[in-house]
């Protein structure tokens, strides 16, 4: 029962906050509409016995990025409304609608169909278990820890790069033209 | 349940040596980033050079990693997370060459519009790296990740020419596009775990035979999911009707960086595309085979009638590489054919074209960079007119590897259509090898446009106001490496093919 | 075609024929610009050189004999079944003659008024491509010549023609890939095919057409895909808009090899590779290429008729003349196909010395339209009198080197496909009204204004349309040493057709009074 | 002598080159007489061989000369071989003896010309052609000589090319030649497919195994050929107007020769006609009887001199066919022989005559001319009665010969020739009424041959007499060789016997009796003719009947000019625009087409992201909908 | 408990279908580059919360070990476009995706 209520409230707070994120007009509202359904996906990972991603979705997800996010929002003063009833493309937004619901019935069709007892033969768990096969508090990061740093290691490594990558990216990106250089806008078209 | 607290980690056996590019260049780039921020004032050509002996070493290390796994076969490193094979291994060298002849376009590229030396260089060398994890990743997380390494690496170059609003325009459009395709990626590969249980490559099929007695209804959830993955892929290949962005991409993006996405990045994510859809997925052959073969044909046609009605030159390259994708599908579909297995004429069709593509797209680019002057503006096809006689011996090197793509006999190019078009003869997939080649008759039609500006068409009053076009002794490099290894192949392709996997 | 003799001497000519030329063009291209001088003689010399092998290699050749001569296989890609085989036999030999004679007189008597080195490199390739065609016993090699004649030619086109040329290069090229685009399919799906047998793929022209054995749908499939390449090339109607425009805008040694060797390509592919290699598809394709050849021949003549620039009107015809050769080439009796081959080389002669002659008009008056000239006859009796003899070859009259191929098609076509023929040789009248009307509006009357100071034919010009009107006069008189050497090739691949496709070819009926033979009767005197 | 048969055609063609070489060095007269002297040549050669296959058993009286194998046909091989057989020498004969008197008058007739020596070179030429078209011994022999003559007629006629109506004469007498070639071509097409051979000799021996329909089927075909080069309906219109070229070529090329190359075909095939079916010489005789009428009827109205020669040529040309349709091959060979004699002789007269007057050729600017032109009108005289049949000339015989076997293949063809022959007496008596009789009327083309100053009409130089008076001569006796009398007097019929087996004694009983009425009635209607004549033209008695419609040709040459310049030419255009808009639009249309698509497709490229993550997006769900639905849940 | 049902994996797949499915439609329709990320965090995190979801009934911790990853990744994914958002702003304030049309054709 109370997982019942535990997924259709966080659900809600996952959905609601989706269609905040497609629907505000405001881009604050969408980034906190954001910051909702990134909180009930945190919900669902606990439901879903993943504490520690959970406290990392908390945490990275919500407490960062998003985070990140609002202060872009605010350090460039993209505050203005969106006027959604406005489409340039008429076509767009009737395409959006049909590719909408066209992808969430396939999808919901190819997981729907797919069967929860059917694992024949059922991973190692999630959660590491103690001497005695008693379940541990700290389970569940230990398997992610042994998982993160053993099997998936070189992925691991790569992240590191993928941050240099990123580091770098936003040096260059963020240098300021020196001034007096000319700049070529529209001359490339 | 089966783990414990006691369970050993699984601890990797690391093969330094087969690791050794990978280092080499995340090495180089990290020196590069550390030592360019302490020594503010490069020395000229020193990153080039940094770049160029990067790109050597990895090239000889994957000249020796080649011998290595012909002597003793594919291997997997790091508990399975890489596959070190010669598909790997060919990627390697293509990001090898790749490398050194975009860092020796980029030489006399950045100083000419006055760009950052080191940082750029270190964003190739670690998209390079990227490349060859993503060719040589052996489970979808890998892939991912050095996808994402590739990708983010050419996002930030891609809008790094400060200056040219173009440049940042395409940034951001590759960038929204690519991280949309990436997550529509992650989901199949979401999907795809839930089917197998795995996330590795080589183990899905395993996975699979472990539940052949399981309600068949997963199998739909794992189809959509190969549906996903299929796109991701075919996002970073540029098929039809993924392929929009990178007419944009192409154009705007700086001419160099065009060059290496074309070459190092395109062949990564065919290489990973074939050991995707081959090995991980290929107990699914028969569901996917018909969509590549649509791909296949939406991207031979779409990319050659688009190709013909341009008139930017890099935008004309940009949609003719969409074309070349399409023929490099036509050998994927005829590799899924045969799916379990990297060793049919299919694999080797891609292989072969991937890299003689690369290098003709390396030369190619490099005489358009010359071609575009200050700025990186001029690509229209105007620029080029005359270049046939103000600049004979370019204009000539450029014909060549034009002819070269339009798949004229003694050249590269027409060795790996070739190869193409056997293999899918080879599968009796007569329809495609006939579209494909109908649709290169209408793709030669741009190269002939791009050589006729060159070559034939009569002065326009104010050629003359132009500045001249310059090409700087790097560049000429590239070209001329590009067409001996255009010419050598097309003309004595026997040792290529022979040992293309 | 069973047996390849190899001739004694153990000199690789053909493949000398290829590399001479490409050696030639390397250098020629390399010659600092300063120069140009010794360029042209070195070009000159390179192909002078090579028609001289040409001929050593026609001379040399035994004749009476099957089989291909001067046979040289190297393995070049040994993955994928390739090798460097080249060998001439008797429906090869006369083209790779024609070819080794028309270059050094283009290059010799046709000067391009700009850039001399880079036109004469790009006639050096041309040349090499060309040879490489005709020799080649590899499809795959085939095909590498067979495309890479394109690129010489569309610079020539583009870079030395007239104002269309832009549009004109485009179109020969794009239209000629456009063919080739489905040989080279083709081409693969018969190697992968022919594999079944043995196993290993090769691309060999003779292991193939020997050992394979094609289903009958299959077969005709392939030599769709290889005729249509073909097609385009002859042209046949109605793929033959390429050519008025090619022509017209070529160069004039452009259009000389153009007309002389490279529509060969078509005539010499639908046989060697479209007749030979699939002769169940062959025989059962014969009305729609008999139909078409017809259609050609008489819409060509009639397009011709109405033009109005002087060398659209030789181009038609060459649209004409092509569709006799394809008449003979299915007609399938040894007499039309021999015929065949030896129009090629009869019209590969008249027709390049009628492009010379109007290159030579259009250097004098700047114009090709007939309407702008007139009364030249009169100005210039000797170069009207050159223009005459090439124009009845051209015709047909017989005794000259036009009459001897159409004549042997149409008659030897007549036993296998009489409706045909019975219309093909009305072509025979409009070829005349074409020319001699154009004729008469050019060169007879009274010369006006612009054309009464129209030079007479220089020593130079004479001198280079000597030699094909010497090949005019001899071809016509006495065609019988060339038709030696053909003969025995078509005899054999006939053979090889009536035994795959059960095609039988007609033979004279015989009289039922045995007729004495004429010698008999002279030693009754 | 047999040996030398080589030489016969050789001689004009080593003519034929020297002019080509040093023609113009030779110049005026010896280029000339250089090329006279090559034909006289020919000619002496040709009475050799003539005398020695006389000298021959008349069943061996053949020669077969191979030089080489000209064109291997398969199997088949033809070479270029000689036959020299009675039929052939005959042609040698009068061809070599009456080239050689035209090229003697040619020397003088064409002095002054610019173009001299050409004039001569072309003349070898075409006895060369017209030697290998009679002297061959297979069918393509026949055929290059055929053709060769064709080329010579064209050089010929438009001679004088820079008028154009010499240069579009010229054009089509050859084209119209062409289409008969055509029709000759097919008849070699069935005859090596159905014989194996295109040897004369083969063919005669073999040809009894043709079977009906073949052998119609090389008769009808060979008989266009022969209605193009002889002119016969519908193709006779290149003749007139070959008129265009110098006299000499006309008498040569378009009176004595070439035009019977024709007649000389169908008699060669005579023993193919002999198997072919019934309808076929019915049609060569109608032709041929429509023809003579035909061609009668206009020359009637004809005021140029030579055109009324023209006319007549292609009648008398009718009456050759008339024969051979009526199995007369023996006349037909003798009208051809006399006909060549006395046309010659017309035609020089006329050349005579127009040189006489600076190149006046209307009759109606003429009169009188006897007495300025003496050895001209009574030559022409004799030319004259000799074509009107009155006896004894030379015509009277052969004309006679031929109506006999018409009236044996049927009466009403005999009536019809009647009636043709009254014809050709009376235009004939009104020609040379109006040119050698009546007033002189040249007096009114002062004002037109102003630049002449005092202009009287002249006679012609001896060196073109001559000629005039030998072929007077062979006018009036030429009859001799073949009269009706008895048997023995048959000499041309026992001469041809070897390959005319069809003599007088074929004929029905019937026309045998009445042989000598019909002479009778032959000469009653020549007299007629040449009576209606001098009371129409000389004494006036009637009003000249010159309709329009005659004087036109019936209109038929305007009729199929406005044809060919019309629909013909409409048709044509047709079909070269169809060649432009529709075969090349097509191609064209493509590339634009590939360019239109491109172009529309490109506005999907729009340069916004978000169209094209649509895009992305709709391939997603295209992509998922084929793998769940169709490859998943079905 | 048996007339209501426990939630399986099944509906948390079938949520985060919905999820991607809005992100997908979002990217579609908004116009400002940073919702237009927000949209494919959504994407992101949909795939994250299958992830998860799988590997509970799997009972296979690859699926969270997968998760941490993806995050770095669009951590290192938001910085960059945050990072050319901020260039491309500095030249073109308030700029939508509308207004980036100058490569097109």
């Amino acid at each position: 029962m109370i997982e019942l209520f535990v997924f259709v409230a966080a659900s809600a707070m996952v959905l609601v906050g989706a269609l905040g994120v497609v629907l505000r007009r405001h881009p604050v509202h969408a980034a906190l509409s954001l910051v909702l359904t990134l909180f009930g996906v945190a919900v669902h990972f606990v439901a879903l016995a993943a504490d520690f991603l959970a406290a990392v979705q908390v945490i990275v997800y919500a407490g960062a990025i998003v985070v990140l996010f609002l202060f872009v929002i605010m350090l460039l003063g993209v505050d203005r409304l969106e006027d959604l009833r406005i489409e340039p493309f008429k076509v767009q937004r009737p395409v959006a609608v049909v590719v909408g619901v066209a992808m969430v019935s396939l999808l919901g069709i190819a997981v729907a169909v797919s069967s929860d007892t059917g694992t024949a033969t059922p991973g190692e768990g999630v959660a590491v278990a103690g001497f005695e096969g008693e379940a541990l508090h700290d389970g569940n990061i230990i398997a992610l820890a042994r998982n993160v740093f053993g099997r998936h290691v070189f992925a691991f490594e790569l992240t590191s790069v993928l941050l240099v990558v990123a580091v770098v990216g936003t040096v260059v990106l963020a240098r300021r033209p020196r001034r007096g250089e000319a700049t070529s806008d529209g001359a490339a078209s | 349940m089966g783990t414990d607290i006691l369970d050993v980690m699984e601890t990797p056996v690391l093969d330094w040596f087969a690791l050794s590019p990978l280092l080499v260049l995340l090495g180089a780039a990290l020196v590069m980033l550390v030592v360019g921020a302490l020594t503010p004032p490069w020395p000229r050509h020193l990153a080039t050079a940094v770049t160029c002996a990067a790109g050597i070493a990895v090239g000889v290390l994957g000249v020796l990693l080649w011998r290595q796994v012909d002597r003793e076969g594919a291997s997997l490193l790091v508990n399975d997370a890489v596959q070190l094979d010669k598909l790997t291994v060919w990627s390697m060298l293509i990001a090898a060459v790749g490398l050194v002849m975009v860092s020796l376009t980029s030489d006399g590229f950045g100083e000419r519009e006055n760009l950052a030396q080191p940082e750029t260089h270190a964003l190739y060398l670690l998209a390079a790296l990227g490349a060859i994890a993503m060719a040589g990743a052996n489970s979808l997380i890998v892939l991912f990740l050095a996808l994402e390494t590739m990708s983010l690496a050419l996002y930030v170059l891609v809008a790094s020419h400060r200056r040219r609003t173009a440049s940042q325009e395409s940034g951001l459009k590759y960038f929204v596009l690519g991280g949309f395709s990436s997550a529509v990626f992650l989901y199949g590969v979401a999907l795809v775990y839930g089917g197998t249980g795995s996330t590795e490559i080589t183990r899905m099929l395993v996975a699979l035979d472990r539940q052949v007695d399981l309600d068949p209804m997963n199998e739909t959830m794992m189809l959509a999911g190969v549906a996903l993955i299929i796109v991701g892929l075919a996002f970073k290949v540029g098929a039809v009707p993924f392929h929009s962005w990178v007419a944009d991409v192409y154009q705007g993006a700086p001419t160099p960086v065009t060059s290496f996405m074309a070459s190092v990045a395109k062949a990564a994510a065919f290489v990973a595309m074939l050991r995707v859809l081959l090995i991980g997925l290929g107990h699914w052959a028969d569901d996917y085979r018909p969509v590549i073969a649509a791909l296949a044909v939406l991207t031979l046609v779409v990319g050659s009638v688009m190709a013909v009605v341009q008139t930017d030159v890099k935008r004309m390259l940009a949609f003719s590489s969409v074309s070349h994708a399409g023929f490099m599908l036509v050998g994927v579909e005829a590799a899924a054919h045969l799916p379990g297995t990297l060793e049919s004429d299919g694999t080797s069709s891609v292989l072969l074209y991937v890299l003689v593509y690369s290098v003709l797209v390396l030369g190619t680019f490099a005489v358009v960079t010359a071609v575009s002057g200050h700025g990186d503006a001029s690509t229209s096809l105007d620029a080029f007119r005359g270049l046939g006689r103000s600049r004979p011996v370019i204009a000539l090197a450029m014909t060549v590897l034009l002819l070269a793509q339009a798949g004229v006999p003694l050249t590269s190019g027409f060795v790996a259509k070739f190869g193409v078009i056997s293999a899918a003869a080879g599968e009796k997939s007569w329809l495609l090898a006939v579209l494909a080649m109908v649709s290169a008759v209408i793709a030669a039609y741009l190269y002939l446009r791009i050589m006729i500006s060159m070559w034939v068409a009569d002065p326009v009053a104010g050629d003359d106001a132009r500045p001249p076009v310059q090409v700087s002794r790097p560049i000429a490099a590239v070209v001329a490496m590009s067409v001996a290894f255009t010419l050598f192949v097309g003309v004595l392709p026997g040792p290529l093919v022979g040992i293309t996997p | 075609m069973l047996a390849a003799s190899t001739t004694p001497v153990d000199f690789p000519a053909l493949s000398l024929l290829i590399l001479l030329p490409v050696l030639g063009a390397a250098v020629v291209a390399l010659i600092p610009r300063r120069q140009g001088d010794i360029a042209k003689v070195v070009g000159l010399l390179t192909s002078v050189a090579t028609g001289a092998i040409a001929l050593w290699v026609l001379f040399a050749f035994e004749s009476g004999v099957e089989g291909f001569q001067y046979v040289s296989q190297h393995p070049w890609i040994d993955d994928w079944g390739i090798s460097w085989h080249l060998g001439v036999d008797g429906i090869s030999l006369l083209l790779v003659a024609l070819t080794g004679v028309l270059f050094p007189l283009v290059i010799a008597g046709v000067d391009p008024h700009h850039d001399h080195q880079r036109y004469l490199a790009w006639m050096l390739l041309l040349e090499a491509g060309v040879m490489g065609s005709f020799v080649s016993l590899d499809l795959f090699l085939f095909f590498v010549f067979f495309e890479i004649v394109l690129v010489p030619m569309y610079f020539l086109i583009g870079g030395w023609g007239y104002d269309q040329r832009v549009y004109a290069a485009t179109k020969f090229f794009l239209f000629t890939m456009a063919g080739s685009a489905f040989m080279l399919v083709g081409i693969v799906a018969t190697a992968v095919l022919a594999k079944a047998d043995d196993g290993a793929v090769t691309f060999d022209l003779v292991k193939i057409a020997e050992n394979a054995d094609f289903a009958t749908s299959t077969g005709r499939w392939l030599f769709a895909a290889f005729a249509i390449a073909f097609a385009v090339k002859v042209p046949l109607f109605p793929l033959h808009t390429w050519l008025p425009d090619a022509h017209t805008q070529a160069p004039t040694g452009g259009s000389v090899i153009l007309a002389g060797v490279l529509l060969k390509l078509g005539t010499y592919g639908l046989l060697r590779f479209g007749v030979y290699l699939f002769p169940e598809a062959a025989v059962w394709a014969r009305p729609v290429f008999l139909t078409l050849a017809t259609i050609g021949i008489i819409w060509g003549a009639i397009a011709a008729t109405m033009q109005r620039d002087l060398k659209r009107v030789v181009a038609y015809s060459s649209v004409a003349h092509l569709g006799f050769i394809v008449l003979g080439t299915f007609a399938l009796t040894s007499a039309a196909v021999t015929g065949g081959l030896i129009q090629n080389i009869n019209h590969g002669v008249s027709t390049g010395a009628l492009f010379l002659l109007v290159g030579m008009i259009y250097e004098r008056r700047h114009t090709r339209e007939i309407s702008e000239l007139k009364g030249l006859q009169k100005v210039a009796p000797v170069f009207a009198g050159f223009f005459t003899i090439v124009m009845l070859s051209s015709i047909g009259v017989p005794g000259l080197n036009g009459f001897v191929g159409e004549f042997m098609v149409l008659i030897g076509s007549f036993g296998s496909a009489r409706w045909w023929v019975t219309i093909a040789a009305t072509g025979v009248i409009i070829a005349a009204l074409y020319l001699l009307w154009a004729y008469q509006r050019v060169f007879h009357t009274e010369p006006d204004a612009a054309n009464s100071s129209f030079p007479e034919l220089r020593w130079r010009e004479g001198m280079l349309l000597a030699p094909f009107v010497v090949l005019i006069v001899f071809c016509g008189v006495y065609p019988k040493p060339m038709i030696d050497r053909v003969q025995p090739a078509v005899d054999s691949l006939l053979a090889h057709v009536e035994e795959r496709s059960g095609w039988s070819q007609p033979t004279p009926d015989e009289p039922v009074v045995p007729a004495e033979e004429p010698g008999e009767q002279e030693g009754e005197d | 002598m047999l040996d030398l048969i080589w030489l016969i055609p050789a001689l004009p063609l080593a003519g034929f080159l020297v002019l080509l070489v040093v023609g113009r060095r030779l110049g005026d007269p010896r280029a000339g007489y250089l090329a006279t002297a090559m034909v006289a040549g020919s000619f002496l050669v040709s009475v050799g061989v003539f005398l020695e296959l006389l000298g021959l058993p008349s069943e061996e009286r053949h020669e077969v000369q191979r030089l080489f194998t000209w064109v291997p046909i398969g199997d088949v091989s033809v070479d270029l071989a000689f036959l020299a057989d009675p039929l052939s020498l005959t042609m040698c004969l009068f061809v070599t003896g009456i080239g050689t008197l035209i090229h003697l008058y040619a020397t003088g007739y064409m002095h002054g010309d610019p173009r001299y020596s050409k004039f001569f070179l072309y003349l070898n030429l075409f006895a060369f052609s017209m030697l290998m078209l009679v002297l061959g011994s297979n069918l393509l022999v026949t055929f290059l000589g055929w053709e060769g003559v064709g080329a010579c007629s064209y050089f010929l006629i438009s001679f004088w090319h820079e008028r154009d109506s010499a240069a579009t004469a010229g054009k089509k007498a050859f084209v119209t030649n062409r289409v008969g070639d055509w029709g000759l071509m097919m008849a070699m097409f069935f005859a090596l497919w159905s014989l194996g051979s295109l040897d004369y000799l083969h063919i005669s021996e073999s040809a009894t195994a043709l079977s009906t329909t073949t052998a119609t089927a090389i008769a009808l075909f060979a008989f266009i050929g022969a209605c193009g080069k002889s002119a016969q309906l519908p193709l006779y219109l290149w003749l007139p107007d070959a008129m265009e070229g110098p006299t000499p070529v006309s008498a040569l090329i378009h009176a004595a020769t070439m035009v019977t190359a024709g007649v000389f075909l169908m008699v060669r095939l005579n023993p193919v006609l002999a198997v072919a079916a019934d309808y076929a010489s019915w049609v060569i005789a109608v032709v041929g009887l429509a023809t003579a009428l035909f061609a009668a009827t206009i020359a009637v109205a004809q005021n140029d001199i030579k055109k009324v020669l023209a006319y007549s040529t292609v009648s008398q040309l009718g009456f050759m066919f008339l024969a051979v349709g009526s199995g007369a091959y023996v006349a037909a060979v003798f009208h051809m022989v006399t006909h060549a004699f006395f046309k010659a002789l017309l035609f020089l007269g006329s050349g005579s005559v127009i040189h006489g007057m600076h190149h006046e050729q209307d009759m109606r600017r003429m009169g009188a001319l006897r007495i300025a032109m003496p050895v001209t009108a009574g030559t022409f005289i004799v030319g004259w009665l000799a074509i009107a049949g009155v006896p004894p000339f030379a015509g009277f015989w052969s004309k006679d010969e031929i109506l006999l076997f018409a009236y044996d293949k049927s009466p009403v063809l005999y009536a019809f020739g009647l009636v043709a022959a009254i014809l050709t007496a009376y235009y004939m008596t009104r020609q040379v009424v109006m040119v050698f009789f009546g007033e002189a009327r040249w007096h009114d083309a002062h004002d037109e041959h102003g630049a002449h100053g005092d202009f009287t009409p002249h006679e012609s130089p001896r060196v073109m007499l001559i000629p005039l008076v030998v072929l007077a001569g062979l006018s009036i006796v030429g009859g001799a060789m073949q009269l009706p009398f008895s048997k023995s007097l048959h000499r041309l019929e026992h001469w041809l016997e070897p390959v005319v087996e069809r003599g007088e004694h074929h004929l029905t009983d019937s026309a045998k009796d009445i042989k000598y009425l019909l002479m009778a009635a032959a000469i009653v209607v020549a007299l007629a003719g040449v009576a209606a004549g001098l009371a129409v033209y000389a004494a006036r008695r009637f009003r000249a009947v010159e309709p329009c419609v005659l004087a036109e040709g019936w209109y038929y040459d305007r009729a199929v000019t406005s044809f060919m310049g019309g629909p013909g030419r409409k048709a044509f255009d047709g079909i070269t625009a169809l060649d432009a808009r529709a075969v090349d639009g097509a191609v064209n249309g493509t590339g634009r087409l590939v360019q239109q698509i491109g172009s529309q497709v490109r506005r999907l490229q729009t340069g916004n992201m978000r169209t094209y993550a649509a895009a992305i997006a709709v391939g997603v769900v295209v992509l998922l909908a084929w793998f769940v639905v169709l490859r998943g849940v079905l | 408990m048996s007339a209501v049902a426990t939630p399986t994996t099944t509906w948390y797949l079938v949520l985060a279908a919905a999820v991607f499915s809005i992100g997908v439609v979002g990217v579609m329709i908004r116009r400002n580059p940073l919702v237009m990320f927000m949209c494919i965090e959504l994407m992101l995190n949909a795939a994250n919360l299958s992830f998860v979801a799988l590997a509970e009934r799997l009972g296979d911790i690859e699926g969270q070990s997968v998760v941490l990853f993806v995050m770095v990744v669009a951590a290192a994914e938001v910085v960059v476009g945050l990072g050319l958002i901020v260039a491309i702003y500095r030249r073109r304030p308030n700029v939508t995706a509308d207004d980036l049309i100058e490569l097109k054709g």
